[in-house]
């Protein structure tokens, strides 16, 4: 009991105790140049690195541009896919009907479909943010219908006996009963919209993370490369805590109920 | 405004093909008339308040409805066996769930739900979430909701099956009440035969599986009832009659050899 | 008197060394007098440059010949070869070329091109170094089924030489600089032994300046002459930081770096492209040959010339 | 109600429907030049195309390429990630201790990554699937630990009362109750590994539809171009399919308690 | 084989800070005991029965397991009140989850539950999935499956509150047979206070929230009891002095005014 309660306390600080021990397990064998140091520089050196290019570089402008194509592309496709999403789950001859097409559009890979898009829509700011979109739309998409699915028919039941009109079971039903899976949606989506972003900053944009990746490379300046990589990293965890706090405010009977 | 239901048929399509859970059931609710179904478990009981709720289309048969055209349906309120309570919504967002989708106003209609969550004794937990409360709480979530949309049909399946005794009683002379005070018709599942005599203004007693009505039983108790007063000899008397009844279905069904006759 | 209306130009922009030209005449406000802002579009793919000037979205790419090109040239897409923006040297240091390692190289085996056979080659996917591999081994008598060819990203290319995973690398420069100066390889074949002249690198116009606006483009190309005058004064430390500041690398290897020559006269090879099209159509890489007419319009590189003769 | 059973009759009908209709009016406004015949070629030539690259092309030898490349990747990368999602589903320990791992993990971008991926495991087949391998490593985690924390805490109990040991509860309760959300994830996890074969295919390998997205960009092939993404479209109605296959074999009392 | 509650007390954590649900809470079950456990909705039945089947910790408190060491369990199988049946599963599977769990062979496994299927008349349900049942049987499946475990203690919350009168003797009758033939602890909650009298060696009687045991009753009669004879004066004697502890707490309850005495 009370030792369960100890560990139980401890939990928080693992995370932080088993990167500090890579790392320092990472800086050790780059040390001694166990890895060629050319592509693994110390993670002390990547540090040092991260934190120049902070102060002096232009990181955070460089990160600012990608959270903002991140979320305008994540909006743009991700509402269109939850609520697209409610509609197939909930609708089974609206399933159907666009199902095969989701799954048919949900593969075309979507950066060797850029310049395609860039024909229709032109070489600015459209056709990039469609792309980030899109990435974002079907996972949203795909889990909003899961989670709708998975809601017990007895909740549309009672909203129907209540008088409820079709958008009202969506508002009321619909909707914070597949919130949980709209989160994993919100999270897959987001990473996925961050993933894409970063591609398109490496194919056509003088701005963002993924910009940045493309020159360090270019420029085999490996410590910026791994900063560059942790940045992104930082975003990832970002997005996480977002979610876990939307799922707190959201969900507090799912999350409560069991954890 | 009372109801009639005309050889109602139902098959469900399962896995191990098709089950006949109801077939040529007929009845009818009068206006203001308390009706209380008992059956064995599995006869089709509460498939009944679906089909009069509109929730399923029933498989052959129709339901007619007093003063309204054909294929419209009056407000009904139904207390489901399973609770229905929404896992998202607090106490009070679920009974006010019927009023929000109305259009009332939330100051107005929490102020009515709160009257009736006060009647149900949950004033404690409006806040509450339903995972925070115990069964026979979250069923009076659902009876409370029931009554504050205020319908013109009242369902009822089993709705005070998780409560002890004595709040049965009291939740039991709240609907009294409610019944008595404004015109209802009430349609009522129970599976405690005293309460279907104590309550009903008939019982329709049905035989297992597939579901008919088997007898309809007027009770010829006056009005207003003492509910604690389950001795008199009528009602003995019913019981006994009923309970005989319900010995022979559920026997022939335990023994896998019920079969229509 | 009024100021005349200044016309803008976009420009794929990729912060590539072969595109030096551009970013000294930009940088050095080549374009400014003739009326003309340039606007840098960053793209670094032809994959999305071509269709965007092939629309007019786009003025001006700098590119590089694939068959991609050719294909689009030869269905009727009105882009056109302007002016050369770097061919292979005849001398001196190499821009492109195959490197091994060091050993190999002494051991004497590559001597003969015949003995290609059974090595581990890398190179990227663009033709380009596919046309030089493809050439080098017809030296030898040998077809791309005698050796095993890496399509390795360039990056992973030093660090495959270094670990001994692949025997030869196809590279351009600042890679060969690098690769050299770590010690993971040495110059084995400059790429003129095999594609002597090779036409690599070029400038194109699309409907844009071929068709609405030609006076721009011939006003372009004066800018872009006089950035190539800019580039012919070699090393220079102003070149260097331009260069340095617009790829990102370090002034030491821009400076230690081989620069590809290009032509003060912006006159571009023609033969070069039709010896190229020829062994494409022999690979199935083209659908038809374009003749010279078809892709190369010399009228803006000798209204330049012209221009600037009467300047000076 | 007849009219309504009419209606559902007709679903099946719609798709294709839609789809004919669609690609007619392409073939239209096409053949008519109202788009630039350059970037966008009528159907009908697109689906010769896709013929003769079938009967006299090596179409299906690259089909074949990639369907393998995305099906090792995936169940190397797809049922680790669902194992380890039902452990961080079930145990909050686990998940708290290395949710922020994969945080952090995710959003690293795959492609970019692929030569430090290369430098570390290769230059061979292994590198190639590992990307692939970690694209669907992801989806498949983050839909088990929704999908295991959805199942009501009940189950959880009597499968403890009945004596169940941990590894019984993963077999009994957290596996089965989360199916729906698995296969949400092998859905989204296959179609991300075919997007991330295909990107890989597309920079590095001499097989695979990838490959040939790539050739016919690069010899501005338009017709090839889209053959080749229709071929990829179908390869996504075929995880579809498998997928809803798998649902009705798997998860028969949610789908037929719900549709 | 008994076991000892002692001064349990749970504090569950809730949204709007902490709710007391149990408070000093000591009994205990000898030897092959029958206790029932009746009280208010939401005193804390539930709650005492998961303590004891081991699905909670004690915030305070412990219990003592006869004849084994100290934080160790006799086998004990619990019917939910949810009744908590696997969606995934068949009726059969479900039955015969606990069996799967302790190895035993598939043939036999089936065949053992099976045996109790029919017995609680399903057999015509056996391969059918939980959302083909009616609420009925699937607490009917939920009773079998706790049968099939054979355990020492049955912990049973409701186990029969959604059946109708007649299944539910048939039911009783049934776990009267297994309790006299096999020596086991049984502690069941259930609403209906004449069950309570009729079924247990004692009767423990809780008050409202938090709950506390206010009193145990021993009820005097002999064994075999008959459970279709209720009247007995010593039962209705039994039954109004429950009737009015509960009445007690209810009314405070429902009043909101219940605060420890
Ligand atoms: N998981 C929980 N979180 C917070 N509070 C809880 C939880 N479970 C139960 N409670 C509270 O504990 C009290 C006792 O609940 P319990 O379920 O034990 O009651 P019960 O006696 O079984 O009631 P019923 O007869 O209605 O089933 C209730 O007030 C309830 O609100
Ligand atoms: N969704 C369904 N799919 C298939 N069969 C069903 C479904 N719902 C009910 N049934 C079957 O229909 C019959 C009647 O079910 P119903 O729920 O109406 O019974 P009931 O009288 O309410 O029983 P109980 O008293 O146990 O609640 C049962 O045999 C049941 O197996
Ligand atoms: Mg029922
Ligand atoms: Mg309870």
């Amino acid at each position: 009991m009370s030792r369960r309660k100890i560990a139980e306390k401890m939990i928080p600080f693992i995370p932080p105790i088993i990167l500090i021990a890579t790392l320092s397990f990472l800086e050790t064998i780059t040390r001694m140049e166990i890895l060629p140091s050319l592509f693994f520089p110390p993670p002390t050196a990547v540090m040092a690195t991260l934190y120049n290019m902070t102060t002096e570089g232009a990181l955070l402008d460089h990160l600012s541009a990608t959270v903002i194509r991140l979320l305008t592309g994540f909006l743009l496709g991700g509402i269109p896919g939850m609520i697209l999403g409610m509609m197939m789950g909930w609708s089974t001859a609206i399933r159907r009907i666009l199902d095969p097409f989701v799954a048919a559009l949900h593969p075309v890979p979507k950066i060797s479909s850029l310049p395609i898009i860039m024909i229709i829509f032109g070489i600015g700011f459209v056709s990039r943010t469609i792309v980030v979109a899109v990435a974002s739309f079907f996972p949203m998409l795909i889990n909003t219908m899961a989670g709708v699915r998975q809601i017990h028919p007895i909740y549309f039941d009672v909203a129907r006996n209540c008088g409820a009109s079709r958008l009202q079971v969506l508002r009321h039903v619909v909707l914070p009963g597949s919130t949980p899976f709209i989160l994993a949606g919100v999270r897959l989506g987001l990473n996925v919209s961050l993933s894409i972003s970063l591609a398109v900053e490496l194919l056509l944009a003088d701005k963002g993370i993924g910009t940045l990746i493309w020159m360090a490379w270019q420029t085999m300046r490996i410590e910026e490369l791994y900063a560059t990589i942790v940045t992104a990293a930082l975003v990832g965890i970002s997005i996480r805590i977002f979610v876990q706090l939307l799922l707190n405010r959201c969900v507090p009977w799912a999350t409560k109920a069991r954890t | 405004m009372g109801f009639r239901c005309k050889n109602l048929g139902v098959t469900y399509k399962t896995q191990n093909g098709e089950l006949e859970a109801l077939e040529d059931v007929s009845f009818s609710v009068s206006d203001h008339e308390f009706v209380c179904l008992v059956g064995p478990s599995g006869c089709g009981k509460s498939t009944i308040l679906k089909l009069v709720a509109g929730l399923l289309d029933p498989t052959t048969g129709t339901i007619e409805f007093d003063s309204k055209p054909a294929g419209d349906r009056p407000r009904n309120a139904m207390v489901f066996q399973e609770h229905g309570v929404f896992p998202w919504m607090n106490v009070l967002d679920n009974v006010a769930f019927g009023l929000a989708i109305r259009g009332v106003p939330k100051a107005e209609r929490n102020a009515i739900a709160s009257r009736f969550i006060d009647r149900v004794g949950l004033s404690h937990f409006i806040d509450s979430h339903p995972h925070e409360l115990s069964v026979g709480m979250r069923q009076r979530v659902s009876i409370a909701r029931a009554f504050v949309n205020d319908p013109e049909i009242l369902l009822m399946d089993e709705p005070f099956g998780s409560l002890d005794a004595m709040t049965k009683l009291v939740m039991t002379e709240e609907l009294m009440g409610i019944w008595s005070r404004q015109r209802k018709q009430v349609l009522y599942v129970t599976h405690d035969i005293e309460e279907a005599i104590m309550l009903g203004d008939r019982v329709l007693v049905m035989t297992g599986r597939p579901g008919r009505i088997r007898e309809e039983i007027e009770i010829p108790l006056a009005r207003p009832r003492d509910l604690r007063d389950r001795d008199k000899s009528e009602i003995v008397k019913i019981k006994e009659h009923v309970w005989g009844i319900l010995e022979e279905e559920v026997r022939a069904g335990l023994r896998g050899q019920h079969e229509p006759s | 008197g009024d100021a005349p209306e200044r016309k803008k130009l976009r420009v794929m922009n990729s912060p590539y060394m072969s595109w030096a030209v551009i970013h000294l005449a930009k940088a050095n406000g080549c374009f400014d007098d003739l009326g003309l802002d340039v606007e840098f579009v960053v793209m670094r793919g032809i994959r999305e440059g071509l269709p965007a000037l092939a629309q007019g979205r786009l003025d001006v790419v700098p590119g590089f010949i694939t068959p991609g090109y050719v294909n689009l040239m030869h269905r009727g897409a009105n882009i056109r070869i302007v002016a050369d923006k770097g061919h292979t040297e005849s001398e001196g240091c190499p821009y492109r070329a195959f490197l091994a390692k060091k050993e190999l190289v002494e051991s004497g085996r590559l001597d003969n091109f015949e003995n290609l056979r059974g090595l581990r080659i890398a190179g990227e996917r663009t033709s380009t170094s596919y046309y030089a591999l493809s050439s080098l081994l017809r030296k030898g008598n040998l077809t791309a089924d005698d050796i095993v060819w890496l399509d390795l990203p360039t990056p992973a290319k030093q660090g495959a030489l270094e670990a001994g995973t692949v025997d030869i690398v196809n590279a351009s420069e600042p890679w060969i600089t690098r690769i050299v100066q770590s010690g993971a390889g040495v110059i084995w074949l400059p790429a003129r032994e095999v594609v002597p002249g090779f036409q690599h690198s070029f400038l194109m116009f699309g409907p844009s300046l071929l068709e609405k606006d030609r006076e721009a483009g011939m006003k372009f190309m004066v800018g872009y002459l006089r950035g190539v005058r800019l580039y012919n004064e070699g090393k220079t430390d102003e070149n260097v930081r331009v260069i340095a500041a617009e790829t990102g690398l370090d002034e030491a290897l821009v400076r230690d770096a081989c620069w590809p020559p290009v032509r003060e006269t912006g006159y571009y090879d023609t033969e070069s492209l039709l010896t190229y099209q020829a062994w494409a159509l022999e690979e199935g890489l083209i659908d038809g040959l374009v003749p010279v007419e078809g892709f190369w319009d010399p009228a803006f590189v000798e209204y330049a010339n012209r221009f600037l003769t009467e300047e000076n």
